[in-house]
């Protein structure tokens, strides 16, 4: 069903956890179908993600693609983290069951919310 | 590594003896039971044996017994069936909204259709409940279709009052016994159903063969066209081998019923006692009225799938009802009828055991939780209420 | 005694390399291909890799290939399949008087429902006509379901050009194959046709399994209801063995065709030719347009039940058109739709060839046919028109 | 499928043919369902069936009914052999399968016909 690096990230995922001085934070997903990610952004001066972190409720594609999205962005700009799609990661991850496309492939909106929210902290 | 099968109503392994019953079959002895030269006359003789064994074992005549190409096929012909024979006498069907989806989907097929249907509820325990059956019935019900146990969190209905209130008012009743035939004792004529629907593979027998069981002196509308095979009711050459391995098995499975139950229901309720220990855990559907062999839990702020991954990690095969092992968007309908947030449906777990299954897989099963739970709630975003 | 099959059009005979594939499926490798966890992936990996077998033997894509639980069920998901989904397109649908029952009770029962059934006529030959086809068609036309060789007489119809002349205009053709796969050279795409049946147990794999080609592109009303398997349109644990038996077999043979097909006309050719030199017995079905291993004739004031009997104890296995072979009062409909009188009806008599027959059977079989003539005549109250 | 008795009387059927002196003939039966008997019956002075033979164009079921009751009323009278049924037949032969009771269970007709036969014979 899944591919090895799925497994991979769903075992060993990365950055997993609640990043205490977050400037960004975004969470998408719904508990009526199952999927919830948070992400949690630390953003520096230079617009660079310089620490990232995940908690997710979900299946396997959700975990692995949460994990995943951290390792893609980790030091990205926020310019090029916001190119980041969800298809993206899933090729990453040598793909996902078609079933999985949908909803548990949320990471790169998780990510967008969490940028988006980093900006208006920042404005405000 | 380990490897403890704890997925028994999914499908079971085949016993030795259904396969050895079969060998023949697949093999020296494959005549058309519907030619009348000898190769044919032998493997007749030897299907409408395999039928009286059945009957034997269900205690009912052999004629009442139809093979079909699994449970499914067996639903769809009583369900279909007594619709098309009785339409003109009412349209209104009753089913229940735990019912597997072989009798749900179907159901929901002929509302499609312009019949009329009324899916009575169950109580938090899966239960339906006599008197809601009773105050749904109408002058033109025509079908009550409930299941003897269900598949997913194992809460046994009351058939024998259920049909009573049925028959009462004249009104037919097909049970789905997919889950229960050799695992809880059965007695067909005792229960008083119209109709019975079973299915090899979830008593040790092959898959895609079943039956269903049609109580002489009632008729249904066959839902399949061509040759004269089972009455005309499921046309279509034999499933020869699988029906002498489906007669092997349900006969041992009968006569085994009363110890492989005492079995199951000692592991079962050992794993119940150790995984309610573990904090944020509670069992799905009712404590006593239950399947030997299940047991289905929720694991509060972890997702299914996860935990289902995990498990098979550790050599552990589940399943759970969370909308991604669905296949649907939807957790399971069975758990959310029975009132569960979206949240406990998402976390829930059924393991169901077997008669193979030891105490040293449910030792090591408790073993492993712990560590598999804690591990994905610390990813988990969902924090557990402060008390 | 001798033991000479000569019915494979009623069965065949299951080859070791099918019944070998299937062994793993039913002991050790037993998981529900739906199940998530690695018991229930490893199958649906080999089911599908069956699929896919399947399509490259068939040269279509996997995804056209549905499962079923035999030529019946194919059939009638084709036929009831399009009646539902085409609905309120049409309600027309066109079949020819020579089909299985699989097709012919199915359009029936869509006749008693309301729809409007034309049911091609056939020649002498058994050969519907392309041009009673065209004319036939109408604007509320929605299925041509015309079987690309008979399983009674062989004849091989021109699908080809019949399933273009629905497609002119702009209706879906369907073909019962169930008696081609693996006897003549199968192009699906070349035939062009929308909806193709197998079956199994005709091509040396195990009974109770068949498939459905639905091309991609069109879309079939499923006539059962339940999980989610074959993409809902054959809901139901699968036939996991059956399947990957049926897959072996079709590969094998579609591969071996070409050989087989020779060594069947070759014995074929043989049988007829020393058969119709007795006195009054006569060919049924087209001399060329033929199965391979088709050999069906009437031998005059003779009814087929007691040469079958005959033969039998001669250790001969064959089955005939008659009535008391049919299990109606009537004989078969393909001969009577052929224009035969009711004497050479009920005094048909089918030999159906298969891979293992040899030229010693056929010569057996020409040996003792004349003395079982000859007893049954001197019975007989018909007697023979003097010239 | 069938009896041994009635594979037997299929094998070896007794009092095949045609009976030259006969002075009753009974035909039952039709082409169109498969199944034509012909009982030719010698009757004596004492109404006693002094021979009989049979013609039959039908299934196994058929020839073995027709054969059977030749035995069976061999030697009867007239009266006595009219009070022969098709079940009777049928039970002689050990049973016959459910769905050729009907169609092939035509040999006490076909004796009916000839005692009818000959009685018309007879009296004209
Ligand atoms: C032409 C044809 N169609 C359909 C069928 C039905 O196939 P099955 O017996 O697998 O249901 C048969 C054989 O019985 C057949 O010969
Ligand atoms: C309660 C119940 N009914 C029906 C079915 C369907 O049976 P089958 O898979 O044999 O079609 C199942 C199992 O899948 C079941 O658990």
């Amino acid at each position: 069903m899944y591919s090895e690096r799925v497994m991979d990230h769903f075992t060993n995922p990365r950055n997993v956890g609640v990043l205490e001085d977050a400037n960004g934070v975004g969470e998408v997903g719904n508990m009526r179908c199952g999927d919830i990610m948070k992400l949690f952004i630390k953003v520096g001066e230079d617009e660079v993600i310089q620490d990232i972190k995940f908690q997710t409720f979900g299946c396997g594609a959700a975990i692995a693609t949460s994990s995943m999205i951290t390792e893609i962005v980790k030091g990205m700009t926020l310019t090029d983290a916001e190119q980041v799609s969800n298809r993206q990661v899933a090729e990453e991850l040598d793909g996902l069951p078609p079933a999985k496309m949908h909803c548990s492939n949320l990471a790169a909106d998780a990510l967008k919310a969490a940028i988006a929210n980093y900006r208006e902290n920042s404005q405000g | 590594m380990r490897n403890i099968y704890l997925d028994h109503a999914a499908t079971t392994p085949m016993r030795q003896e259904a396969y050895e019953a079969m060998i023949p079959y697949l093999t020296e002895t494959f005549g058309n039971p519907s030619s009348i030269h000898a190769f044919g006359r032998t493997v007749r003789k030897d299907l409408e044996d395999a039928r009286e064994r059945v009957a034997n074992a269900l205690n009912v005549h052999p004629r009442e017994i139809y093979f079909t190409g699994g449970g499914t096929e067996a639903d769809n012909m009583a369900v279909l069936g007594i619709a098309a024979k009785l339409q003109d006498k009412g349209k209104h069907i009753i089913t229940s909204a735990i019912e597997h989806h072989a009798v749900l989907h179907t159901c929901e097929a002929l509302a499609r259709q312009g019949y009329s249907l009324t899916v009575l509820p169950v109580d938090k325990f899966g239960m339906v409940s006599p008197s809601e059956l009773e105050k749904a019935i109408r002058s033109d019900t025509i079908l009550v279709s409930i299941m003897q146990a269900n598949n997913e969190v194992g809460t046994i209905q009351p058939i024998k009052e259920l049909a009573a209130i049925a028959h009462e008012k004249g009104v037919l009743f097909h049970t789905d016994a997919v889950q229960t035939v050799g695992n809880i004792p059965l007695d067909i004529k005792g229960l008083g159903v119209d109709f019975l629907s079973a299915s090899a593979h979830k008593l040790y027998g092959p898959k895609g063969v079943g039956l269903l069981y049609i109580r002489r002196g009632t008729k249904l509308a066959s839902i399949a066209y061509g040759g004269a095979q089972e009455g005309s009711m499921r046309p279509g050459t034999e499933n020869v081998a699988g029906i002498i391995g489906f007669a092997r098995a349900l006969e041992l499975a009968i006569t085994e019923q009363p110890e492989t139950s005492q079995h199951l229901i000692s592991l079962r309720d050992k794993l119940i006692k150790g995984l309610t220990a573990l904090p944020d855990v509670s069992l799905n559907g009712h404590p006593q009225q239950r399947l030997p062999g299940n047991v289905n839990v929720s694991v509060e702020r972890v997702e299914g799938e996860s935990l289902i991954l995990s498990l098979d990690m550790a050599g552990i095969a589940v399943s759970s009802g969370s909308a991604c092992t669905s296949g649907s968007l939807e957790p399971s309908h069975v758990l959310m009828a029975m009132g569960l947030s979206h949240q406990r449906a998402h976390g829930s777990l059924r393991f169901t055991l077997g008669k193979s299954t030891t105490q040293e897989d449910i030792d090591y099963v408790l073993e492993v939780m712990p560590g598999i739970i804690e591990r994905l709630r610390q990813m988990s975003p969902v924090q557990a209420k402060e008390d």
